[in-house]
Protein backbone atom coordinates (compact mmCIF):
# COMPACT_ATOMS: atom_id res chain seq x y z
CA UNK A 1 0.00 0.00 0.00
CA UNK A 2 1.53 3.44 -0.96
CA UNK A 3 1.31 6.11 1.07
CA UNK A 4 0.55 9.85 0.44
CA UNK A 5 2.60 12.46 2.67
CA UNK A 6 2.18 16.25 2.26
CA UNK A 7 5.83 18.33 1.63
CA UNK A 8 6.15 21.79 2.64
CA UNK A 9 8.69 24.38 0.72
CA UNK A 10 9.50 27.77 3.14
CA UNK A 11 11.28 30.62 2.28
CA UNK A 12 14.53 29.95 -0.07
CA UNK A 13 13.12 26.52 -0.47
CA UNK A 14 9.86 27.78 -1.61
CA UNK A 15 11.88 29.98 -4.18
CA UNK A 16 13.86 27.13 -5.12
CA UNK A 17 11.35 24.59 -6.00
CA UNK A 18 8.76 26.85 -7.07
CA UNK A 19 5.58 25.82 -4.62
CA UNK A 20 4.84 25.71 -0.78
CA UNK A 21 3.45 22.51 -0.96
CA UNK A 22 2.58 19.33 -2.63
CA UNK A 23 1.47 16.09 -2.00
CA UNK A 24 3.96 13.09 -2.61
CA UNK A 25 3.26 9.10 -2.72
CA UNK A 26 5.88 6.86 -1.14
CA UNK A 27 5.63 3.06 -0.64
CA UNK A 28 5.22 2.05 2.71
CA UNK A 29 7.55 2.28 5.55
CA UNK A 30 9.31 5.15 3.32
CA UNK A 31 11.53 6.92 5.89
CA UNK A 32 12.20 11.14 4.91
CA UNK A 33 15.43 10.30 3.33
CA UNK A 34 13.60 8.39 0.52
CA UNK A 35 11.16 11.70 0.32
CA UNK A 36 14.01 13.55 -0.42
CA UNK A 37 15.18 11.11 -3.16
CA UNK A 38 12.16 10.60 -4.85
CA UNK A 39 11.74 14.50 -4.83
CA UNK A 40 15.59 15.01 -6.14
CA UNK A 41 14.81 12.28 -8.80
CA UNK A 42 12.30 14.19 -10.43
CA UNK A 43 14.85 16.66 -11.63
CA UNK A 44 14.66 20.36 -11.50
CA UNK A 45 13.43 22.17 -9.85
CA UNK A 46 13.19 19.67 -7.11
CA UNK A 47 17.18 18.57 -7.45
CA UNK A 48 18.01 21.93 -6.52
CA UNK A 49 16.85 21.10 -2.93
CA UNK A 50 20.13 20.03 -1.16
CA UNK A 51 20.55 15.71 -0.23
CA UNK A 52 20.69 16.45 3.19
CA UNK A 53 17.99 19.41 4.38
CA UNK A 54 16.45 19.62 7.70
CA UNK A 55 13.40 18.67 7.80
CA UNK A 56 10.13 18.68 10.58
CA UNK A 57 7.83 15.64 10.69
CA UNK A 58 4.22 17.05 11.95
CA UNK A 59 6.08 20.35 13.36
CA UNK A 60 9.08 18.73 15.29
CA UNK A 61 12.36 18.56 13.86
CA UNK A 62 13.20 14.90 12.60
CA UNK A 63 16.57 12.97 11.25
CA UNK A 64 16.63 11.86 8.04
CA UNK A 65 16.19 8.06 8.97
CA UNK A 66 12.61 8.88 10.29
CA UNK A 67 9.78 6.29 8.80
CA UNK A 68 7.12 8.39 7.52
CA UNK A 69 2.83 7.50 7.89
CA UNK A 70 0.30 8.59 5.83
CA UNK A 71 -0.62 11.90 5.75
CA UNK A 72 2.39 12.87 7.63
CA UNK A 73 3.41 16.73 7.30
CA UNK A 74 6.64 17.14 5.89
CA UNK A 75 8.86 20.71 6.50
CA UNK A 76 11.63 21.39 4.08
CA UNK A 77 13.17 24.06 6.78
CA UNK A 78 15.83 26.41 4.97
CA UNK A 79 18.19 27.51 8.02
CA UNK A 80 16.83 29.53 10.37
CA UNK A 81 17.22 32.96 10.85
CA UNK A 82 14.83 34.51 13.62
CA UNK A 83 15.61 37.13 16.06
CA UNK B 1 2.32 33.14 33.31
CA UNK B 2 4.35 32.12 30.34
CA UNK B 3 3.63 33.80 27.86
CA UNK B 4 4.77 33.08 23.88
CA UNK B 5 3.37 34.36 20.89
CA UNK B 6 4.21 34.58 17.01
CA UNK B 7 2.01 37.07 14.52
CA UNK B 8 1.58 39.97 12.47
CA UNK B 9 0.77 42.74 15.60
CA UNK B 10 3.46 45.22 16.06
CA UNK B 11 5.52 44.51 19.08
CA UNK B 12 4.84 47.08 22.31
CA UNK B 13 7.92 46.16 23.95
CA UNK B 14 6.78 48.14 27.15
CA UNK B 15 3.78 46.04 27.53
CA UNK B 16 5.73 42.63 27.02
CA UNK B 17 7.56 44.21 30.01
CA UNK B 18 4.01 44.56 31.75
CA UNK B 19 3.25 40.68 31.57
CA UNK B 20 6.18 39.86 33.92
CA UNK B 21 7.18 41.01 37.43
CA UNK B 22 5.66 39.96 40.78
CA UNK B 23 6.17 41.28 44.63
CA UNK B 24 9.17 38.58 44.94
CA UNK B 25 11.07 39.81 41.94
CA UNK B 26 13.80 42.17 42.34
CA UNK B 27 15.09 42.32 38.80
CA UNK B 28 13.46 42.24 35.24
CA UNK B 29 15.55 42.04 31.89
CA UNK B 30 13.84 43.23 28.33
CA UNK B 31 15.85 42.35 25.15
CA UNK B 32 14.84 43.76 22.18
CA UNK B 33 15.48 42.94 18.73
CA UNK B 34 14.59 45.77 15.90
CA UNK B 35 15.41 45.81 12.23
CA UNK B 36 18.49 47.59 11.68
CA UNK B 37 19.43 49.99 8.44
CA UNK B 38 22.67 48.25 7.59
CA UNK B 39 23.92 44.29 7.17
CA UNK B 40 27.44 43.06 6.51
CA UNK B 41 28.22 46.74 5.22
CA UNK B 42 25.12 47.10 2.67
CA UNK B 43 22.81 49.61 3.22
CA UNK B 44 18.76 47.95 4.43
CA UNK B 45 15.84 49.34 3.70
CA UNK B 46 13.58 46.49 4.97
CA UNK B 47 12.83 43.28 6.51
CA UNK B 48 10.40 40.35 5.66
CA UNK B 49 9.84 37.47 8.05
CA UNK B 50 8.37 34.54 6.89
CA UNK B 51 7.26 31.72 9.48
CA UNK B 52 5.78 28.33 9.33
CA UNK B 53 3.39 29.48 11.85
CA UNK B 54 1.73 26.17 13.14
CA UNK B 55 5.47 24.69 14.19
CA UNK B 56 6.86 28.25 15.32
CA UNK B 57 4.44 28.66 18.22
CA UNK B 58 5.09 25.25 19.38
CA UNK B 59 8.87 25.61 19.42
CA UNK B 60 8.28 28.98 21.12
CA UNK B 61 6.22 27.64 23.43
CA UNK B 62 9.32 24.73 24.18
CA UNK B 63 11.93 27.74 24.49
CA UNK B 64 10.18 29.86 26.41
CA UNK B 65 9.70 26.31 29.17
CA UNK B 66 13.19 25.66 29.03
CA UNK B 67 13.61 29.13 29.70
CA UNK B 68 11.56 29.54 33.03
CA UNK B 69 13.61 26.43 34.41
CA UNK B 70 16.85 28.41 34.29
CA UNK B 71 15.02 31.43 35.27
CA UNK B 72 13.02 29.97 38.58
CA UNK B 73 9.90 31.73 38.09
CA UNK B 74 6.68 31.56 35.15
CA UNK B 75 7.27 35.15 34.71
CA UNK B 76 8.76 35.04 31.11
CA UNK B 77 7.14 36.50 27.95
CA UNK B 78 8.34 36.29 24.25
CA UNK B 79 6.64 37.65 20.85
CA UNK B 80 8.34 37.41 17.66
CA UNK B 81 6.62 39.32 15.28
CA UNK B 82 6.33 38.21 11.14
CA UNK B 83 5.29 39.75 8.03
CA UNK B 84 6.93 42.79 6.25
CA UNK B 85 9.26 45.03 8.75
CA UNK B 86 10.67 48.58 8.43
CA UNK B 87 14.12 50.08 10.10
CA UNK B 88 13.62 50.64 13.55
CA UNK B 89 10.55 48.15 14.01
CA UNK B 90 10.96 45.40 16.32
CA UNK B 91 11.49 41.86 15.56
CA UNK B 92 11.34 40.25 18.66
CA UNK B 93 10.53 41.28 22.84
CA UNK B 94 11.70 39.50 25.34
CA UNK B 95 10.68 39.97 28.98
CA UNK B 96 11.75 38.28 32.59
CA UNK B 97 11.57 38.56 35.84
CA UNK B 98 12.99 36.72 38.57
CA UNK B 99 14.11 37.12 42.57
CA UNK B 100 17.73 37.90 41.62
CA UNK B 101 19.22 39.07 38.43
CA UNK B 102 21.43 36.64 37.16
CA UNK B 103 18.53 33.87 36.26
CA UNK B 104 17.01 37.05 34.72
CA UNK B 105 20.34 37.86 32.47
CA UNK B 106 20.59 34.07 31.70
CA UNK B 107 17.04 33.33 30.94
CA UNK B 108 16.61 36.17 28.34
CA UNK B 109 20.04 35.26 26.57
CA UNK B 110 19.19 31.99 26.68
CA UNK B 111 15.64 32.66 24.74
CA UNK B 112 17.33 34.96 22.26
CA UNK B 113 20.15 32.52 21.52
CA UNK B 114 18.05 29.06 21.36
CA UNK B 115 15.41 31.34 18.73
CA UNK B 116 18.37 32.20 16.28
CA UNK B 117 19.35 28.18 16.34
CA UNK B 118 15.76 26.96 16.32
CA UNK B 119 12.35 29.21 15.38
CA UNK B 120 11.21 28.08 11.99
CA UNK B 121 11.49 32.00 10.99
CA UNK B 122 13.17 33.19 7.94
CA UNK B 123 14.14 36.94 6.79
CA UNK B 124 14.24 38.76 3.57
CA UNK B 125 16.72 41.26 3.79
CA UNK B 126 15.50 44.47 1.24
CA UNK B 127 18.38 46.26 0.30
CA UNK B 128 18.68 50.13 -0.55
CA UNK B 129 19.45 49.13 -4.37
CA UNK B 130 16.48 47.12 -4.67
CA UNK B 131 18.00 43.70 -4.18
CA UNK B 132 16.36 41.08 -1.72
CA UNK B 133 18.35 38.26 -0.12
CA UNK B 134 17.44 35.70 2.41
CA UNK B 135 19.55 36.36 5.46
CA UNK B 136 21.56 33.18 5.64
CA UNK B 137 20.63 31.28 9.18
CA UNK B 138 21.61 28.29 11.44
CA UNK B 139 20.45 24.40 10.53
CA UNK B 140 18.60 23.53 13.80
CA UNK B 141 19.66 20.98 15.85
CA UNK B 142 18.30 17.21 15.82
CA UNK B 143 17.16 17.32 12.25
CA UNK B 144 19.00 16.27 8.87
CA UNK B 145 20.74 13.42 8.06
CA UNK B 146 21.23 11.20 10.94
CA UNK B 147 23.77 11.24 13.57
CA UNK B 148 25.71 7.89 15.03
CA UNK B 149 23.56 6.86 17.57
CA UNK B 150 25.70 7.91 20.61
CA UNK B 151 25.79 11.10 19.59
CA UNK B 152 21.77 11.48 18.76
CA UNK B 153 20.81 11.22 22.19
CA UNK B 154 21.54 14.38 22.95
CA UNK B 155 22.13 17.18 19.77
CA UNK B 156 25.09 18.86 19.91
CA UNK B 157 24.24 22.20 19.13
CA UNK B 158 27.51 23.15 17.43
CA UNK B 159 26.24 20.94 14.60
CA UNK B 160 23.83 24.28 14.03
CA UNK B 161 26.01 26.71 13.11
CA UNK B 162 27.13 26.95 9.81
CA UNK B 163 25.37 28.65 7.16
CA UNK B 164 25.24 26.13 4.52
CA UNK B 165 22.09 24.62 2.84
CA UNK B 166 20.82 27.45 0.24
CA UNK B 167 20.09 30.11 3.02
CA UNK B 168 20.47 32.77 0.36
CA UNK B 169 18.79 33.09 -3.03
CA UNK B 170 20.12 36.38 -4.68
CA UNK C 1 24.00 60.34 24.09
CA UNK C 2 25.20 58.39 27.67
CA UNK C 3 22.74 59.76 30.44
CA UNK C 4 23.11 58.84 34.30
CA UNK C 5 21.21 60.40 36.96
CA UNK C 6 20.59 59.81 40.89
CA UNK C 7 17.71 61.07 42.11
CA UNK C 8 14.14 61.15 44.31
CA UNK C 9 11.87 60.60 40.82
CA UNK C 10 9.98 57.67 40.04
CA UNK C 11 11.52 56.13 37.40
CA UNK C 12 9.61 55.07 34.32
CA UNK C 13 11.63 52.05 32.31
CA UNK C 14 10.04 52.68 29.13
CA UNK C 15 11.06 56.30 29.34
CA UNK C 16 14.88 55.04 30.28
CA UNK C 17 14.73 52.63 26.93
CA UNK C 18 13.22 55.21 24.59
CA UNK C 19 16.41 57.06 24.98
CA UNK C 20 18.45 54.69 23.49
CA UNK C 21 18.21 52.99 20.26
CA UNK C 22 19.02 54.58 16.72
CA UNK C 23 18.75 52.70 13.11
CA UNK C 24 22.41 50.93 13.49
CA UNK C 25 21.04 48.90 16.32
CA UNK C 26 19.54 45.62 16.41
CA UNK C 27 19.21 45.00 19.93
CA UNK C 28 18.22 46.98 23.27
CA UNK C 29 18.61 45.64 26.34
CA UNK C 30 16.45 47.17 29.39
CA UNK C 31 17.19 46.19 32.97
CA UNK C 32 14.97 47.07 36.24
CA UNK C 33 15.76 46.62 39.37
CA UNK C 34 13.08 46.36 41.84
CA UNK C 35 11.81 46.36 45.87
CA UNK C 36 11.13 42.90 46.40
CA UNK C 37 9.26 42.01 49.05
CA UNK C 38 11.16 39.45 50.60
CA UNK C 39 14.99 39.32 51.47
CA UNK C 40 16.57 36.31 53.46
CA UNK C 41 13.34 35.07 54.35
CA UNK C 42 12.21 37.83 56.17
CA UNK C 43 9.26 39.79 55.06
CA UNK C 44 10.10 43.59 53.64
CA UNK C 45 7.64 46.24 53.53
CA UNK C 46 9.73 49.12 52.05
CA UNK C 47 13.33 50.57 51.31
CA UNK C 48 15.44 53.53 51.78
CA UNK C 49 17.66 54.06 49.43
CA UNK C 50 20.34 56.92 50.77
CA UNK C 51 23.39 58.56 48.82
CA UNK C 52 26.01 60.53 48.52
CA UNK C 53 24.39 62.77 46.06
CA UNK C 54 27.59 64.80 44.73
CA UNK C 55 29.80 61.42 43.93
CA UNK C 56 27.19 58.76 43.42
CA UNK C 57 26.34 60.74 40.18
CA UNK C 58 29.73 61.08 39.23
CA UNK C 59 30.83 57.68 40.12
CA UNK C 60 27.43 56.51 37.87
CA UNK C 61 28.70 58.55 34.89
CA UNK C 62 31.99 56.89 35.29
CA UNK C 63 30.71 53.46 35.45
CA UNK C 64 28.64 54.40 31.99
CA UNK C 65 31.51 55.63 30.35
CA UNK C 66 33.23 52.30 30.83
CA UNK C 67 30.24 50.38 30.30
CA UNK C 68 29.50 52.51 26.48
CA UNK C 69 33.47 51.47 25.92
CA UNK C 70 32.55 48.05 26.13
CA UNK C 71 29.36 48.54 24.37
CA UNK C 72 30.99 50.21 21.16
CA UNK C 73 28.16 52.87 21.14
CA UNK C 74 26.68 55.95 23.18
CA UNK C 75 23.61 54.51 23.70
CA UNK C 76 23.58 54.06 26.96
CA UNK C 77 21.05 55.07 29.77
CA UNK C 78 21.33 54.69 33.85
CA UNK C 79 18.89 56.12 36.20
CA UNK C 80 19.23 54.81 39.97
CA UNK C 81 16.88 56.37 42.28
CA UNK C 82 17.09 57.59 45.91
CA UNK C 83 14.11 57.85 49.19
CA UNK C 84 11.58 55.77 50.27
CA UNK C 85 10.67 53.08 47.77
CA UNK C 86 7.46 50.89 48.36
CA UNK C 87 7.10 46.77 47.01
CA UNK C 88 7.61 46.80 43.29
CA UNK C 89 8.94 50.02 42.51
CA UNK C 90 12.14 50.86 40.36
CA UNK C 91 15.14 51.50 42.26
CA UNK C 92 17.43 50.88 39.14
CA UNK C 93 16.36 50.98 35.01
CA UNK C 94 19.59 50.44 33.03
CA UNK C 95 18.94 50.72 28.85
CA UNK C 96 21.35 49.99 26.40
CA UNK C 97 21.59 49.08 22.69
CA UNK C 98 24.35 48.24 19.70
CA UNK C 99 24.40 46.96 16.33
CA UNK C 100 24.70 43.39 18.01
CA UNK C 101 23.03 42.06 20.68
CA UNK C 102 26.03 40.28 22.89
CA UNK C 103 27.89 43.78 23.15
CA UNK C 104 23.98 44.88 24.78
CA UNK C 105 24.05 41.87 27.36
CA UNK C 106 27.09 42.45 28.24
CA UNK C 107 27.23 46.01 28.96
CA UNK C 108 23.80 46.30 31.01
CA UNK C 109 24.94 43.85 33.58
CA UNK C 110 28.65 45.53 33.35
CA UNK C 111 27.01 48.58 34.62
CA UNK C 112 24.68 47.23 37.15
CA UNK C 113 27.27 44.74 38.86
CA UNK C 114 29.61 48.33 38.96
CA UNK C 115 26.88 49.77 40.57
CA UNK C 116 26.47 46.95 43.02
CA UNK C 117 30.80 46.97 43.72
CA UNK C 118 31.42 51.04 44.17
CA UNK C 119 28.32 53.51 43.83
CA UNK C 120 28.00 55.52 47.15
CA UNK C 121 24.08 54.40 47.79
CA UNK C 122 22.89 52.50 50.91
CA UNK C 123 19.70 50.80 51.55
CA UNK C 124 17.65 50.15 54.70
CA UNK C 125 14.93 47.72 54.66
CA UNK C 126 11.81 48.13 56.17
CA UNK C 127 10.73 44.65 57.85
CA UNK C 128 6.88 43.66 57.98
CA UNK C 129 7.83 43.44 61.81
CA UNK C 130 8.65 47.22 61.92
CA UNK C 131 12.74 46.89 62.30
CA UNK C 132 14.57 48.72 60.29
CA UNK C 133 18.34 47.31 58.89
CA UNK C 134 21.12 48.49 56.77
CA UNK C 135 21.58 46.14 53.68
CA UNK C 136 25.18 44.78 53.88
CA UNK C 137 26.80 45.54 51.55
CA UNK C 138 30.63 45.56 49.24
CA UNK C 139 33.58 47.65 49.88
CA UNK C 140 34.29 49.30 46.81
CA UNK C 141 37.50 48.59 45.82
CA UNK C 142 40.67 51.09 45.50
CA UNK C 143 39.54 52.37 49.17
CA UNK C 144 40.56 51.90 52.67
CA UNK C 145 43.78 50.27 53.85
CA UNK C 146 46.44 50.52 51.12
CA UNK C 147 47.35 47.80 49.73
CA UNK C 148 50.89 46.80 48.62
CA UNK C 149 52.50 48.83 45.83
CA UNK C 150 52.01 46.49 42.62
CA UNK C 151 48.59 45.68 43.90
CA UNK C 152 47.76 49.33 44.23
CA UNK C 153 48.26 49.96 40.63
CA UNK C 154 44.94 47.84 39.85
CA UNK C 155 43.02 47.29 42.67
CA UNK C 156 41.68 44.23 43.12
CA UNK C 157 37.89 43.53 42.22
CA UNK C 158 38.00 40.99 44.69
CA UNK C 159 38.82 42.74 47.49
CA UNK C 160 35.88 44.36 47.33
CA UNK C 161 33.35 41.33 48.25
CA UNK C 162 33.35 41.19 51.91
CA UNK C 163 30.43 42.61 54.00
CA UNK C 164 32.19 43.37 56.88
CA UNK C 165 32.49 47.01 58.32
CA UNK C 166 29.93 47.75 59.92
CA UNK C 167 26.92 47.74 57.16
CA UNK C 168 24.29 46.56 59.33
CA UNK C 169 22.68 48.32 62.72
CA UNK C 170 19.44 46.84 64.13
CA UNK D 1 49.94 75.45 60.53
CA UNK D 2 46.95 72.93 61.42
CA UNK D 3 45.14 72.48 58.38
CA UNK D 4 40.86 71.81 58.64
CA UNK D 5 39.41 69.42 56.72
CA UNK D 6 35.22 68.13 56.74
CA UNK D 7 34.63 64.82 57.76
CA UNK D 8 31.06 63.18 56.11
CA UNK D 9 29.48 60.50 57.59
CA UNK D 10 26.77 58.43 55.65
CA UNK D 11 23.84 55.94 56.27
CA UNK D 12 25.56 53.17 59.12
CA UNK D 13 28.29 55.21 60.05
CA UNK D 14 25.90 58.08 60.26
CA UNK D 15 23.62 56.10 62.74
CA UNK D 16 27.26 54.95 64.66
CA UNK D 17 28.46 58.24 65.18
CA UNK D 18 25.54 60.46 65.01
CA UNK D 19 26.57 63.47 63.19
CA UNK D 20 26.07 63.70 59.04
CA UNK D 21 29.27 65.64 59.63
CA UNK D 22 32.39 68.06 61.25
CA UNK D 23 34.88 69.92 60.56
CA UNK D 24 38.31 68.33 62.24
CA UNK D 25 41.82 70.24 62.82
CA UNK D 26 44.43 67.77 61.95
CA UNK D 27 48.38 68.67 61.48
CA UNK D 28 49.70 69.85 57.76
CA UNK D 29 50.84 66.55 56.34
CA UNK D 30 48.31 64.29 57.66
CA UNK D 31 46.49 61.13 56.07
CA UNK D 32 43.11 60.07 55.95
CA UNK D 33 44.62 57.27 58.37
CA UNK D 34 45.41 60.49 60.83
CA UNK D 35 42.28 61.75 60.79
CA UNK D 36 40.80 58.52 61.46
CA UNK D 37 42.91 57.88 64.30
CA UNK D 38 42.15 61.25 65.31
CA UNK D 39 38.47 60.57 65.76
CA UNK D 40 38.83 57.30 66.79
CA UNK D 41 40.78 59.19 69.65
CA UNK D 42 38.04 61.00 70.96
CA UNK D 43 36.08 58.00 72.31
CA UNK D 44 32.54 57.57 72.00
CA UNK D 45 30.90 57.12 69.54
CA UNK D 46 34.04 57.83 67.28
CA UNK D 47 35.57 54.48 68.64
CA UNK D 48 32.55 52.93 67.15
CA UNK D 49 33.96 53.50 63.60
CA UNK D 50 36.08 51.22 61.69
CA UNK D 51 39.91 51.24 61.98
CA UNK D 52 40.19 51.16 58.16
CA UNK D 53 36.92 51.98 56.91
CA UNK D 54 36.38 53.09 53.07
CA UNK D 55 36.70 56.71 52.67
CA UNK D 56 36.48 58.81 49.36
CA UNK D 57 38.28 62.41 49.45
CA UNK D 58 37.04 65.01 47.42
CA UNK D 59 34.64 62.41 45.50
CA UNK D 60 37.33 60.26 44.42
CA UNK D 61 37.75 56.73 47.02
CA UNK D 62 40.98 57.31 48.72
CA UNK D 63 43.10 54.57 50.21
CA UNK D 64 44.10 55.57 53.82
CA UNK D 65 47.41 56.85 53.26
CA UNK D 66 45.97 59.47 51.15
CA UNK D 67 47.52 62.86 52.19
CA UNK D 68 45.07 65.75 53.13
CA UNK D 69 45.00 69.03 52.68
CA UNK D 70 43.06 72.58 53.99
CA UNK D 71 39.15 71.91 53.25
CA UNK D 72 39.24 68.87 51.80
CA UNK D 73 35.79 66.38 52.20
CA UNK D 74 36.45 63.24 53.41
CA UNK D 75 33.24 61.05 53.36
CA UNK D 76 33.16 57.85 55.88
CA UNK D 77 31.56 55.32 53.21
CA UNK D 78 30.37 51.82 54.43
CA UNK D 79 29.93 49.02 52.79
CA UNK D 80 27.72 50.48 49.32
CA UNK D 81 23.66 48.72 48.68
CA UNK D 82 23.20 50.09 45.44
CA UNK D 83 20.69 48.46 42.84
Amino acid sequence: MPISVNALFFAAYRDLVGHSGLAVELREGATVGDLVSELRERGAPFDRLPAEPAVAVNRTYAFLDEPLSADDEVAFIPPVAGG
Amino acid sequence: MIHAAVGPEPIDPAQVLSRVGSAEDGAAVLFVGVVRDHADGRSVSGMRYDTYHEMAEDVLREIAHEAAARLGTDRLAVVHRTGELDIGEVSVAIAVSSPHRAESFDASRYVIEEIKKRLPVWKQEHYADGRVEWVPGTVPPGTGAPMDPSARERPVAGRGSHTAGGGQVA
